[in-house]
């Protein structure tokens, strides 16, 4: 992740253009990155400021640090308790982010109500951004990966009570 | 020096780059799709991470996901193994994006060695018999005017590919243009790239093969070479080393090639350089470059001692290799067997299932390698490889026996195994002489095969 | 020619020779306790018979059983292994009265080489040094007087024995006395025999061994020496072929030594012959002869490629010797770790328990001798052997490595294991500069030995 | 077992002695055995007669000819169906005898009534002979081996209906 962000952070774009099934994403920045590697979040259509670091919300568990090789076999989301309802998983292994960008509040917190089809998270797979969409309508009630978090393939990342 | 290596394959590739990460001190982390995350290579590796569903293409095959795991996990080190996405460039190119080392060639090199017709080319230009056969051919027109010259049958060959897909015979010139169009329609879809070369077809052929270890620093040394000619629809069943019985000459000549070649090419880390050894002519013709590991270079570790995974994890991390070719001295003869959960009484149809036993072999000079382990499933989404028997001995047919004797002590019951068929094969006089050539398995030994009642 | 085998013996060693059976085209049957029915030597065996419940004394311990397992079965051999009864020129002799064919020695040969001091006398008559010490010992007075002249300290040996039981070292004349009667009862305890030789005790004394096969038609051979210093309470923890680094001579000197040796006992099979090298005054002395199969059998058989199991069962069968002297050539460096299910920080307590997991390392140059899987039950009934790792390398230093490598790769839950503590050995700097004596272990490594946290 | 019945008929043995336990048994044989080999069943105390072949019952499966190496790991009594009641089992890998010499009717039968610490079988381990015993007095339901035939350590030899 470290030379992935020293690349990213190296390179000299201005802007990402990413296509996701049909929708299209456009990222642009400005200026050097600071603090902890920015994640390189997008942003849907049209150039944004440059991505504030504290910004992206919680701010614990810096992406960009090599994370200590552990024996377990993650696989699952471990010894976190997953309340009932429906489960979000995540679609590939990535990078879990929370907001459409480091600047931008969440796309869900616990609590709010979502829409069917309306994207709770982003997870990263080398640049190419993947919303994570609710496939229920209903309210969340758990967020179970922190920003900038490494997820795998079928972690649950949030859930969903879904409406009666 | 490295110190985490993503293991971006499966079954019994990842165990075995896993034992090498770990004997080169290396972390081990192991990308798995959904089906395999319990697996034993994920049981071994000091972490495994899920990159996706069971289907390759959204997993094994997808350099993204395989990139973005070795990013998350802080891996400065990619191993591809064999297959997958193993021999496409644009991994090293991904890699070399990432900041992330790639143990094998540069994409560069990858290309210049995996592509067939630039190989050939460049075989040619060092002086390497690259047999009698045609650059690229524009059209169908083209392939017949240089078949008619090269004299019938010839064989088509994809440029870009292997395995057999986009290779045809043509026995005359009225059925070129048709079977010019299926092969060129074939390698597109197989590889993306429908360019086709031609060859004399040869009647009795040994497919030869050197293994090569170059460290990107212009040392490039052999590890002697190895037979590869028991296939069976152009994947190898019977792997040995050394190629015993050559016609004097040819065992120093491909030897002499291979290392030539490869060092010409800017080469890091193994490679295979095949030929194809006419034993009716005694002259070998070079074929192909596998850019990558073997399935069968266990066989040329039992002969030399060196371990080819963990020299190709040196290699990677700026390290000389541990020898030098005056070190590699082949001593004895070793044989691998693939034994694939496959019904050969029903057409070889893989045949997935769940281990219900697993006994393997063990012994004086008898090595396995596997990913099975009792109570593990062979799902139907991968190869049906269970594990490569191999076996070292004295001589080729001490190796023979033992080898026998091994695939007698292999215990598998919850899937049907090719084990018995394979014992069959090497029971047979003409495998014991060694008077076989590539299309023996399908048209002399299958056709009379039966399985044996109650095996 | 034979055609079915008892296999008298359990654990890898009944793994071990029921392959070797079957390499051979014997079938094997395997004689089992009540424990061991589900073993993987019942499984492996072409039929396992139950003779008996799972104490030793009522199964593999008696010799009755033992033989009408055999003859119920129809077989016409019998391979003891080693331990339990191997050694008891008792079963030979059933063996012979039963019409079954024993595979190993006649009785008169195996108490010729058995008895320690009828050994060292042989030894004595063809003139190979037998190192300072005594003949058998009439009572404390007559080895008072002789320790007296050889010099103190000294050690005092059972006649009949082996394993350390029935042996003492004395300091000083004033606690001969009483050491003579412990030892002297111990010995007659364990073996049903309490007569004592005296031996001068050596400060740096190296074990090794030299491996023995006989035809039985006058041909004998060795398969080279083996070091086996690294021992606990006289029990071989690390063993090693060949024995590098013995002052100029000795090698050859005790490669001579053991097959003259063998060769006047009128022996058929395999043996070993024991010597003690003093690595200061670098001279070698015959201690004395094992009259089976040894657990340290695959160092040689790595080296040499010879199956010594294999050349057992042939000389049984009237066959002669596949190799010659002349084929014998060792080549690179073989060493076997035994793994056992104990608790290092506990004093080494064997703890029995179900193989929750067992995940066994395998690769180039890596053999695993073992009777486990997952599931399997360590019954507390037998020794706590669990598996022999066993490596081969270009030399003894890559030697090392790949089994520590190796080692690594062993996964066990269910069972606490010696091999982190193996491990450790291993790495230690006298180890790796082969600068140990057979009290090493003991007096200088575990000692200071602590177990890793969280290995 | 031909080795060891060859042995035994090639030696010039007269007589025979064994200790079990407390017991004394004592086999005297006279003349040369025909037809199948006869198993050297004991006697207790005194000369007997020569053994005649065909009294052993059943005469089937002569205990002789060496058993065809089976697949199935032994262990139990293998396809046989065993009827409910109190197990007798072998004490011994060894042949299974149901009478104490070939010429003598066998011990029990099915129905006989048969009292705790009686014998009902014996099983020759090498020339000794084990007498197995009832456990409880009942009636025998069930005799699951033939006589001569190798058994196993383990094995269900007899089944005895206990009393109320």
């Amino acid at each position: 992740m470290k030379a992935l962000l020293q690349a990213f952070d190296q390179s000299d774009w201005q802007e990402m253009t990413v296509m996701i099934g049909g929708d299209r994403l456009h990222v642009s920045r400005l200026g050097s990155s600071d603090g902890p590697p920015p994640p390189s979040a997008p942003q849907p259509a049209g150039a944004v400021p440059p991505p504030a670091p504290e910004a992206a919300p919680p701010p614990s568990a810096p992406a960009a640090s090599a994370p200590p090789v552990s024996a377990a076999s993650a696989g699952s989301n471990g010894a976190i308790e997953i309340p009932p309802g429906t489960q979000i998983t995540a679609p590939s292994v990535g990078l879990f982010w929370r907001a459409p960008s480091p600047g931008a509040p969440p796309f869900v917190e616990v609590g709010s109500p979502v829409a069917a089809g309306e994207t709770v998270a982003i997870v990263e797979v080398m640049k190419l951004m993947s919303h994570v969409t609710a496939p229920v309508s209903g309210t969340v009630s758990a967020v179970l990966a922190e920003n900038g978090q490494a997820v795998e393939f079928g972690q649950v990342l949030v859930v969903v009570d879904a409406e009666a | 020096m490295l110190r985490r290596v993503l293991i971006a394959n499966r079954g019994e590739i990842a165990v075995r780059i896993a034992r090498a990460c770990h004997a080169e001190g290396l972390e081990a982390v192991l990308a798995v799709s959904d089906a395999d995350r319990g697996s034993l290579g994920a049981q071994l590796a000091d972490r495994a991470i899920c990159i996706g569903p069971a289907p390759a293409t959204e997993s094994y095959l997808d350099i993204d996901r395989l990139l973005a795991a070795a990013t998350v996990t802080g891996c400065d080190a990619l191993h591809p193994g064999y297959g997958f996405v193993s021999e496409r460039p644009e991994l090293p190119e991904a890699c070399a994006e990432a900041g992330v080392t790639f143990v094998g060639p540069s994409a560069a090199a990858m290309r210049r060695s995996g592509d067939k017709a630039t190989a050939r080319a460049a075989a040619r230009a060092l002086g390497i018999p690259i047999g009698d056969g045609s650059d690229l051919l524009a059209s169908a027109r083209e392939a017949r005017e240089v078949a008619d010259q090269l004299g019938y049958p010839v064989l088509l060959k994809a440029a870009a590919g292997g395995g057999g897909r986009g290779m045809r015979r043509v026995q005359g010139p009225g059925e070129m243009p048709a079977v010019f169009t299926a092969a060129a329609a074939e390698a597109q879809q197989a590889f993306g790239d429908g360019r086709l070369f031609m060859e004399r077809f040869v009647t009795s052929a040994r497919h030869v093969e050197v293994q090569v270890l170059a460290d990107g620093q212009g040392k490039v040394i052999h590890l002697g070479h190895r037979d590869c000619t028991l296939q069976r629809r152009y994947q190898k069943l019977v792997e040995e080393a050394p190629a015993d019985g050559l016609a004097p000459g040819i065992g120093d000549d491909v030897l002499d090639a291979a290392t030539r070649l490869i060092g010409s090419m800017d080469y890091q880390g193994a490679a295979t350089c095949e030929f194809l050894v006419d034993a009716e002519r005694a002259t070998s013709a070079f074929l192909e470059i596998n850019a990558r590991l073997q399935v069968e270079h266990p066989v040329s570790e039992m002969v030399t001692g060196v371990d080819v995974v963990r020299e190709q994890l040196r290699i990677a991390g700026g390290a000389p290799l541990s020898v030098t070719q005056a070190d590699v001295a082949p001593a004895g003869h070793a044989i691998e067997a693939r034994i694939n959960a496959e019904s050969p009484s029903r057409g070889f149809m893989p045949a997935p299932g769940t281990l219900e036993r697993w006994v393997q072999p063990s012994g004086p000079g008898v090595r396995v390698d596997t990913a099975c382990f009792p109570g593990w499933t062979i799902t139907p989404y991968y190869d049906s490889l269970l594990a490569k028997v191999i076996v070292h001995a004295r001589d080729r047919l001490e190796a023979l026996e033992r080898l026998r004797g091994a695939l007698g002590d292999l215990h598998v019951a919850g899937v049907p195994t090719t084990a018995g068929f394979v014992m069959d094969v090497l029971a047979h006089p003409d495998v014991r002489s060694g008077r076989v050539h590539t299309r023996w398995l399908e048209e002399t030994f299958v056709p009379s095969w039966s399985p044996r009642v109650a095996a």
